[in-house]
């Protein structure tokens, strides 16, 4: 069933609404935020479009859109969604429209490039989680890196420039590695079949059919090619500096795309690819990599606690629910995969809603430290209000969405019989850690006694309030009702964690 | 009859002569000698093999590589010169400002 | 006959070329390649090659020689080097370097793959012959040197016509700007 | 008196030569009737040229055809590879219509001497015949080194030529000792006869060695000319003491003719012998990205950075060239496609990046240190925005032309069973991704330094905008590229019919 | 009609919402969380009534509102149930609460945030019911940990003062309860895994309406099964899970060694300390080991644990409240002991006694803090008794009431505490065959009856030590609520007074336990402990009333410090706990989070691996960049290195 080809709308559509940005003159900014918002707004209707027409009963890839692109390589332009991918998707459109409205009046300098880039980069990543193509998705994996170092350099803080260029080389050097994968899976599948194609359904197919038979050495090669560029892109621990610099140094509406989205396109990379198509392989690593994510996941969380710089703290809270993620994922369950996968979904919306909190208060105040700040529940209750909800569900609290997805990850990581109680206890530990680290932020900033500076902090403005409401609907609609986010990708993830079971069982 | 070798071995001694000379010494001039020197003793291993196959190509390529030969000094010396006029030397240790 | 012939030619050949690098004076060097090129003439006709050994007279020896001599005198530039060496290891390396490369080249001279048979036709490299090659089989090469030389003259002309005073204050001033750009930086 | 008998030409084979070499010698005589004022004319007359000599091979498409005894090919590759050197020609021309006058170094003789370089690229690409590569070389070289030193009498420039000159020439006396070498060996200095000569496998143990040694003396020239490293050092100091748009084309077309030469020289002569000289070119290939790459990484000269950078994407075009000659099927195909579609990228790209270089340059200032950059995103977008472009191919970030080529070269390794240098190859190429984006930052994130560059003249922009649209195009439909450099074929030593 | 019990939680969370959101004045909001909390107690009683009817051998009802999670096999419900247990606890929750609630009425009056407070009451009060008639682990978890957050929220009220009265900093004390809470709900999230990992299923009972079936009928299934832990050998299952149960349990039930939140909670106005950190929020530790009791009656379970941690927190307890200055600590230590007692009977078995306590304690303990609210309300917010004495003139019905919550805490007979603590304690000698346990608890029941003594002498005997209070009764609707309350204290015993053992009866669905059969020998214990009791509290109020009170002065050492000196000391700082975790876990924390984020994460990954790969870089480049000397002999040099090179390659491999 392909009604319209929906995907491709929200893919390109984004991207024209920059040019069309770009083309405004420079002085009409009332002009290029109706453009890009409505640019933004329209691929987000084209999304929810995709959710209408989507099948949740179905593990397949969904309303595939297939052109040819280079024939005689076997690229095409392929785009289709799985459950895996489908709330990626949304969540790309959705935070696209919040990134651009946090933008304004923030933004001092150069909006219409600011505009354009977070469409590009909305384009971009509508490609990476649709592309079904490995060299398209590469292409768009890529793609992301250069509007995000420029939004990171142009418009960041203090490092912008060395932050903006270390991120751009760490995880450039991670993906060259994933593009020797790529092609090296098109090889050997192109000698083993005679069958030269990008394709990740047919690749799939011929991995599981064994028409396609890698001997161990050639997939832990393959593996290991896909997993070190998509671990520097999670970032797994210890790939993660880049991490912190960069978000410690983006500007607060346009870091908001970076927590919540970019860094997923390594984890989501982690699923298609490397648990996806070598499962065996997946379950060999696992126990090795989930300690990789276990010690991320206490060391980040550890570390975050000492920073005084609230976007740096918040920095290695995401890297803490990173290895969380990853730690999901390799439970290689149904649960561990479909929790890793809400997981993105929910530390992308309340960490990215926390960065926007912190725009907020650097616009009161005008530092980051939080030293600087103290009892803003006084006099900017409803701000208070909302940020404490965001981080409860930062946090785990049962009965927003933070919880759902870690409990998940963890219940799946203690019953996966690769990993077990050993590997999830530790992790659990990450649940005291994360209460720790942010609940002394939120105390530091938002109880105690206030600085006379804040005394007379104004509330939230009606933008911000409207914002900040979004970001925390889902926060709290997710916790209440998950099966919201689990319900159309059970089958995707069942499907997944299917080809690991053949191998545990005959361990 | 001189063996061929002695040929080759005179051919390779020049040959490295010219090279030599390319290295440690420093006039732009000597410098351009010792590729004469080079390109001759080369003409010397390719005419030598020509008489050895009893072929005409290796003396029609010593034709050219002297008329090459000839063009590179004509352009290389015009150069110097220009070079000599606003530096006044031809020393090519003296030129060495394009580096790092 | 032959033999000797050829050791003394050799012999020449070699004090020429080992003179021309050791001379301080570039127009010594000079002449002591021409002696070089003569030699490696006569050679010449020892392998057959009579047009050749024309050639290599009044094409080295006649023309290049000439223009070396002419250049020195022009600029006065017979003793533009000093003796001191700006880098230690320069001069015992490349020598070093050199030796090796010999030996390298010695061993593959020794092992060389022809020896050498009785001459069947004395006359196979006859200027007619040559001729004839350079009309029918070597006609693209012959022609592509034409242009060449063409090329070289008018890189020759451009090179000794171009610029002028203007430029060369400029050039002063390029250099002090970049100066200090890079000391601001 | 014998009477000389030339024999038939195919001229299809050397219409696009002969266009180039005789609108070069007409246009000599032109120049004289046209004032010094309006030199730019000529300019114009010697794009025409380019382009009438890259529409003539049109037609040719197709043809496959030796002439003048089988030293002059046209085959699907060197018809390529012309069209690729008349529009690098084309393009350095254009962007030099504004750059000459404002260097107060215009003269008709440039145009005419571009266009001498052109048609000795062109015979590298044709050439079958040892001496035909070796005076395409010695040509190349000679009129290089008089546009090297046409700044003249700016230091840099006379300084780079007289360096280029001698390096080239100590060059040519390795070149020509391993022809003698070869000639030795084989009794011939065609390359089809060198090829059937080593498949034939009757030489002797003494032959085989002197073919070797021959075969590493003459791919040093080549080497030279390509910027391999060891080979290599002149290039940094050649390229900044050029004009600009020499250095551009220096670094595309110089390189691309060489590339064109030592891949014929290597799949047509050589490939018997892949087992040998496939790990030295490795070798090779591996340091020239190191040396490349790394010297680049700290310079503050961009155009010295794109000089170290053009040697080390060298190194990757070694890659396709290693592939190329690999045994059996797919393997060598792949790499001489490689090659081929890596050169086209690189070309565009590199003319592109020194075609912002030129915008930049007010009259005798050089205006290529980091600092001159700066901030150009507020001064300059368009050129910010092309200077981004072509430095985002050149780190090969998809979706650029550099990103095929690499993406090409890297898969033609692997199929050739050295994978292992592709995991060096990408490495290096996350380091290189640093420096080119250390541009960008100055460019996009840094404060101005400098004042305005000059105005920008209509021809250098549509240079600009010629280069940057075919880097953007070649990344984003690389089709059409793909499937011309799909049907250029090679034919492996001894397989090939007269 | 089992709709219905979803109106029992619902109320609270309307009240909670309507209040965050709409209500903006003090008196509407009070108003409203009152009425709100009501509802839901008619609800309970409505529900009670409904579970009246239900069939004898599943008295219980269940509501599933709708599937909360679903992820292939694992399945929750969003579901309640109320069977017997769920219903005291309701009861106590919303009665306690209710009366609570209408006495912050009057408390908060005047109050910076009232709006807020009330809001967060009613959350409160929600989330609360939310654990106790949660269907499965993984709800019940969500009031859990809600009360934690309600819990943080309520002694964070006064979040922008720096100190209140003791010394402590609320925003400070807000966060540890936080943070010391989640140590334990860590563990009891890996004892939901494991039981899910083990028994397939989160529900208690099998869930009809979605088909989940529960895991209490099956413990007997994995009785057997062992969990390896390497090196330290097996452990059974059951074992860890209950013992992980035991961890949540002390966090929660402020229970050895994690009660050390508790003392610090007291920075909540007084009404949350009476509601949540006496009667509520922190039985619920009790209510999840009864609720699982089917796993700690197993042999391998961890219950001998429990009992010694319940044990030891009693006593502790007690010590350490003998020696508090601050009301309210006095009181909070007296909590942790109570809840001693209620761990220390579940421990062993005595479920129903347990249950038992814990309701008495509800609403003695209750009234105690209401009381001492009404003290300190009444003297302007002293909470040092050394600034007290002599109240008893100034606050009559305040001091009375008092004096029955501290008689029936102390267990005099025949006041509530009297039953439900000897109950346990005689549990302990007869049943549980534990004299050491025994005497423990009458031990402690005798320290309890002391510091109660010393507590009413300080406060209420003597002479006004500070003249600068006042005191002066408080308002009616404190002062009924007191009433009420103290009634219950009085009579509450009567719910499972021996032979009628109503309690026991109605919780039979849920505890199968067999009726105490009462003998002699537990009539002579209980005088003995009463007698111990009453003589403790006497001596207790003699030396602070009496004989020492003139000693007793703010800045000076107490009079028993004289007589246990360092000892003393222990007690006063609670033995001590928060000066350990001080030094080895949160500065040894604090240290290694400085650590790691300045020298491993900064210097040594980021500095050394990551930015020292390119520092390295860089210098290749600058040694390359010296090669590259500008000099053409050099360049020529190296060329001709490169042609020996490959030349040699070729022609020797040849």
């Amino acid at each position: 069933m392909n009604v319209a080809p929906l995907l491709s709308f929200m893919i390109w559509l984004p991207a024209l609404g920059a040019l069309v940005v770009l083309a405004l003159p420079r002085e009409r900014v009332a002009a290029q935020r109706i453009v890009s918002m409505s640019a933004a707004l329209l691929a987000l209707a084209a999304a929810l479009g995709v959710v209408f027409f989507f099948d949740p009963a179905r593990a397949g890839f969904q309303l595939v859109e297939s052109i040819a692109w280079i024939p005689s390589w076997g690229i095409s332009y392929t785009v289709s969604v799985d459950g895996i991918s489908l709330w990626l998707v949304v969540l790309t459109a959705f935070l696209t429209p919040v990134a651009l409205a946090a933008s304004w009046g923030t933004v001092e300098r150069q909006e219409r490039t600011f505009h354009a880039l977070v469409l590009l980069l909305a384009s971009g990543l509508f490609g990476v989680f649709t592309a079904q193509d490995m060299l398209l998705f590469y292409v768009f994996f890529e793609f992301t890196l250069v509007p995000t170092a420029l939004l990171i350099g142009i418009w960041g803080g203090a490092e912008r420039r060395y932050a903006a260029i270390k991120f751009f080389a760490y995880t450039f050097t991670g993906s060259v590695f994933l593009l020797l994968g790529i092609i090296g899976l098109y090889l050997l599948h192109g000698q083993a079949t005679g069958v030269y194609t990008f394709d990740i359904a047919t690749i799939l197919a011929s991995l599981q059919l064994g028409t396609l038979q890698l001997d161990p050495a050639a997939e832990r090669l393959m593996f290991g090619l896909f997993f070190i560029g998509f671990a520097v892109k999670t970032p797994i621990w210890p790939f993660h500096t880049w991490m912190t610099t960069a978000h410690a140094a983006a500007p607060s509406s346009g870091a908001i795309d970076i927590v919540g989205l970019l860094i997923k396109i390594g984890a989501y990379g982690l699923i298609r690819y490397t648990i996806q198509l070598f499962p065996a392989t997946a379950a060999w690593a696992a126990p090795a990599i989930s300690v990789l994510a276990v010690i991320g996941i206490l060391y980040a969380a550890w570390i975050a606690y000492q920073q005084t710089d609230m976007k740096r703290l918040l920095a290695y809270a995401s890297v803490s629910h990173l290895g969380l993620i990853v730690l999901g994922m390799f439970a290689l369950n149904p649960q561990g995969i479909a929790g890793s996968v809400a997981h993105m979904v929910n530390s992308a919306l309340t960490t990215g809603a926390l960065f926007l909190v912190v725009g907020m208060l650097v616009a009161r105040r005008g530092s980051r430290e939080l030293k600087s700040y103290g009892g803003l529940w006084k006099s900017t209750p409803v701000l208070g209000s909302l940020t404490l909800i965001l981080v409860l569900g930062s946090i785990g609290l049962p009965g927003l969405n933070g919880f759902v997805s870690e409990f998940a990850v963890l219940q799946g990581a203690w019953r996966s019989p690769g990993l077990g109680w050993r590997y999830a206890l530790p992790a659990l530990l990450g649940a005291v850690l994360a209460a720790v680290y942010l609940l002394h932020m939120y105390r530091m900033a938002f109880l105690g006694d206030a600085p006379p500076e804040l005394a007379q902090a104004p509330d939230v403005r009606p933008r911000e309030l409207a914002l900040l409401v979004i970001m925390a609907t889902p926060v709290v609609l997710f916790g209440l009702y998950p099966n919201l986010l689990f319900g159309p990708m059970q089958q995707s993830a069942t499907q997944i964690a299917g080809g690991t079971l053949q191998y545990l069982a005959s361990r | 009859m001189v063996p061929t070798s002695y040929y080759i071995l005179l051919s390779a001694l020049l040959f490295t002569l010219g090279v030599a000379g390319v290295l440690i010494r420093r006039n732009a001039l000597v410098l351009f000698m010792s590729v004469e020197l080079m390109l001759n003793s080369a003409n010397l291993a390719l005419v030598t093999f020509a008489m050895a196959r009893q072929d005409i190509a290796g003396q029609m390529v010593v034709f050219f590589v002297i008329v090459v030969a000839a063009a590179e000094v004509a352009v290389g010396l015009a150069l110097l010169v220009a070079i000599f006029r606003t530096k006044q030397t031809t020393d090519v240790d003296e030129i060495h400002s394009l580096k790092g | 006959m032959e033999l000797v012939i050829f050791l003394i030619t050799a012999v020449v050949a070699i004090a020429g070329a080992v003179a021309m690098l050791l001379s301080p004076n570039a127009i010594h060097s000079a002449i002591f390649l021409l002696i070089n090129f003569v030699a490696i003439s006569v050679l010449y006709v020892l392998l057959y090659a009579p047009f050749l050994f024309v050639i290599q007279l009044i094409v080295y020896a006649g023309a290049i020689i000439v223009l070396f001599l002419f250049v020195v005198m022009l600029l006065g530039a017979e003793r533009a080097e000093d003796t001191r060496e700006r880098f230690a290891w320069q001069r015992p390396l490349g020598v070093t370097l050199a030796t090796i490369l010999l030996s390298l080249i010695g061993y593959l001279a020794l092992r060389n793959p022809l020896s050498r048979t009785a001459v069947a036709d004395q006359h196979f490299a006859a200027p007619e012959r040559i001729a004839e090659a350079l009309f029918t089989t070597y006609l693209l090469p012959f022609e592509i040197t034409a242009f060449l030389l063409l090329a070289a003259i008018v890189g020759v002309i451009v090179l000794h016509t171009a610029g002028g005073r203007e430029l060369r204050t400029e050039n002063q001033e390029l250099r002090t700007k970049n100066q200090e750009l890079r000391t601001k930086n | 008196m014998t009477e000389i008998v030339i024999p038939p030409i195919d001229w299809r084979v050397a219409t696009q030569l002969s266009i180039v070499f005789g609108w070069a010698s007409v246009l000599l005589i032109v120049a004289l009737f046209i004032p010094r004022s309006r030199t730019r004319i000529v300019g114009y007359l010697a794009i025409v040229g380019t382009l009438v000599a890259a529409g003539a091979g049109i037609p040719l498409w197709g043809v496959n055809a030796e002439t003048f005894s089988g030293m002059l090919r046209l085959d699907a590759y060197s018809l390529t590879l012309n069209w690729l050197f008349l529009s690098a020609a084309a393009i350095t021309i254009v962007v030099s219509l504004d750059y000459l006058p404002r260097q107060g170094i215009e003269r008709s003789e440039y145009y005419i001497l571009v266009l001498f370089a052109t048609g000795s690229m062109m015979l590298l690409a044709q050439g079958t015949d040892l001496i035909i590569l070796f005076l395409g070389l010695e040509m190349l070289s000679i009129v290089l080194y008089v546009l090297t030193g046409f700044a003249y009498p700016r230091n840099a420039s006379e300084e780079a030529g007289m360096k280029y000159l001698l390096i080239g020439a100590f060059a040519g006396g390795f070149v020509v000792f391993g022809i003698a070498l070869l000639y030795g060996a084989t009794g011939s200095m065609n390359l089809r006869v060198i090829g059937e000569t080593l498949t034939r496998q009757t030489m002797t143990l003494e032959e085989r060695t002197y073919m070797l040694a021959g075969s590493a003396l003459v791919l040093v020239g080549f080497g030279y000319k390509v910027a391999m490293a060891p080979f290599h050092m002149w290039a940094p100091d050649v390229y900044e003491g050029a004009p600009t748009p020499i250095a551009g084309l220096l670094s595309v077309g110089s390189k691309a003719a060489g590339f064109a030469a030592l891949l014929r020289f290597l799949v047509e002569a050589l490939a018997g012998e892949w087992q040998i000289w496939a790990p030295v070119l490795a070798a090779l290939a591996i340091a020239t990205l190191a040396v490349g790459n790394i010297g680049a990484l700290t310079q503050r000269n961009v155009k010295r950075m794109l000089a170290y950078s053009s040697i080390g994407h060298a190194g990757y075009i070694l890659f396709g060239v290693i592939a190329a000659g690999a045994p059996g099927g797919i393997a060598g195909q792949r790499g001489i496609e490689g090659v081929l579609l890596y050169l086209m990228a690189y070309t565009f790209t590199n003319l592109g990046a020194f075609g912002v270089l030129i915008a930049l340059e007010h009259r005798g200032e050089a205006a290529w240190d980091m600092s001159d950059l700066a901030g150009l995103w507020n001064r300059r977008p368009w050129l910010a925005v092309a200077m981004a472009v072509c430095m985002l191919s050149l780190a090969g970030v998809p979706p650029t032309g550099g990103f095929w080529g690499k993406f090409y070269v890297f898969t033609a390794a692997w199929l050739a069973g050295i994978g292992w240098i592709t995991v060096i190859g990408v490495v290096i190429a996350a380091i290189a991704a640093f420096y080119y984006l250390r541009i960008v930052a100055q460019m996009f994130m840094a404060e101005p330094v400098r004042d305005t560059p000059p105005p920008m003249d209509h021809a250098l922009r549509a240079g600009l905008v010629l280069a940057t649209a075919g880097v953007l195009l070649l990344g984003f439909l690389p089709t059409p590229a793909i499937d011309l450099v799909q049907r250029v074929t090679l034919a492996a030593a001894g397989s090939v019919q007269p | 009609m089992n709709w219905i019990i979803w109106l029992i939680p619902a109320f609270p969370l309307i009240g909670f919402l309507l209040n965050a959101l709409v209500v903006r004045r003090e008196r509407a909001a009070g108003i409203l969380a009152s009425v709100m909390v009501g509802l839901s107690f008619a609800a309970t009683i409505a529900a009670m009534v409904v579970l009246e009817g239900a069939p004898s051998e599943a008295k219980r009802l269940t509501w599933t509102l709708w599937e909360w999670i679903r992820i292939a096999d694992f399945r929750v419900a969003f579901g309640l149930l109320f069977d017997p247990l769920t219903a005291v606890m309701a009861l106590l929750i919303t009665g306690v609460g209710g009366l609570i609630h209408i006495y912050s009425i009057g408390y908060m009056h005047g109050d910076v945030r009232p709006v807020r407070f009330f809001a967060f009451m009613n959350l409160f009060v929600f989330a609360m019911l939310m654990l106790v008639m949660a269907d499965n682990l993984l709800l019940l978890f969500l009031g859990w940990e809600g009360v934690g957050l309600c819990s943080f929220l309520l002694i964070g009220h006064y979040f922008d003062r720096r100190s209140v009265p003791p010394g402590i900093n609320p925003s400070e004390a807000a966060v540890k309860a936080f943070v010391v809470n989640r140590v334990g709900d860590v563990a009891m999230l890996a004892a939901l895994f494991a039981i899910f990992t083990n028994f397939g299923t989160l529900s208690f009972y099998d869930n009809p309406q979605l088909g989940i079936s529960g895991y209490l009928d099956q413990a007997i299934v994995v009785a057997g099964e062992m969990v390896d832990l390497g090196a330290f050998g097996q452990l059974p299952l059951i074992t860890g899970i209950t013992l992980l149960m035991l961890v949540a349990v002390t966090g929660k039930s402020a229970q050895f060694p994690l009660y050390t939140w508790l003392p610090d909670a007291m920075a909540g106005p007084t009404p949350v300390s009476a509601l949540i950190h006496a009667a509520t929020m922190v039985t619920s530790g009790v209510y999840l080991i009864v609720r699982n009791h089917t796993l700690f009656d197993q042999p391998a379970s961890a219950a001998p644990w429990v009992l010694v941690i319940g044990v030891m927190t009693a006593f502790i307890g007690a010590t350490a409240a003998v020696a508090q200055l601050d009301i309210k600590r006095v009181l909070a230590y007296s909590t942790v002991s109570q809840l001693g007692y209620m761990v220390a009977a579940v421990g062993m078995g005595a479920y129903v006694a347990g249950m038992y306590h814990l309701l008495t304690h509800g609403l003695f303990k209750a009234l105690l803090f209401l009381a001492a609210g009404s003290v300190i309300h009444g003297i302007g917010n002293y909470q040092d008794m050394r600034r007290m004495g002599g109240l008893r003139n100034a606050l009559p019905t305040t001091f009375r009431l008092y004096f029955i919550g501290a008689l029936a805490l102390s267990g005099i007979f025949p006041f509530a505490g009297f039953w439900s603590k000897d109950e346990i304690i005689a549990h302990a000698w007869f049943d549980a065959r534990s004299p050491l346990a025994a005497i423990m608890l009458i031990l402690t029941s005798a320290v309890t009856a002391f510091y109660m003594g010393r507590q009413i002498g300080m406060v209420f005997f003597g002479r006004p030590r500070d003249q600068a209070i006042h005191g002066h009764e408080s308002g009616v609707a404190m002062r009924w609520t007191m009433v009420t309350l103290a009634v219950g204290a009085v009579i509450g015993g009567l719910i499972n007074l021996p032979g009628l053992h109503w309690l026991n009866s109605y919780l039979r669905p849920v505890l199968q336990e067999p009726e105490v059969i009462y003998t002699v020998g537990m009539g002579i214990l209980a005088t003995i402990t009463t007698l111990l009791s009453a003589g403790a509290g006497y001596l207790g109020w003699k030396t602070y009333a009496c004989d020492l009170e003139p000693r007793i002065r703010v800045g000076k050492e107490d009079p028993l410090f004289r007589y246990l000196g360092d000892l003393w000391r222990g007690m006063e700082i609670g033995w001590g706990l928060d000066w350990l975790y001080q030094r080895v876990f949160v500065r040894p924390y604090r240290a290694a989070s400085v650590f790691l984020s300045d020298v491993v994460d900064r210097e040594a990954i980021d500095q050394v691996l990551v930015d020292g790969t390119a520092r390295g870089l860089v210098r290749l480049a600058h040694g390359l960049r010296a090669l590259q000397n500008g000099y053409i002999r050099t360049y020529a040099l190296m060329f001709l290195f490169g042609v020996i090179l490959v030349v040699a390659f070729f022609a020797l491999r040849g």
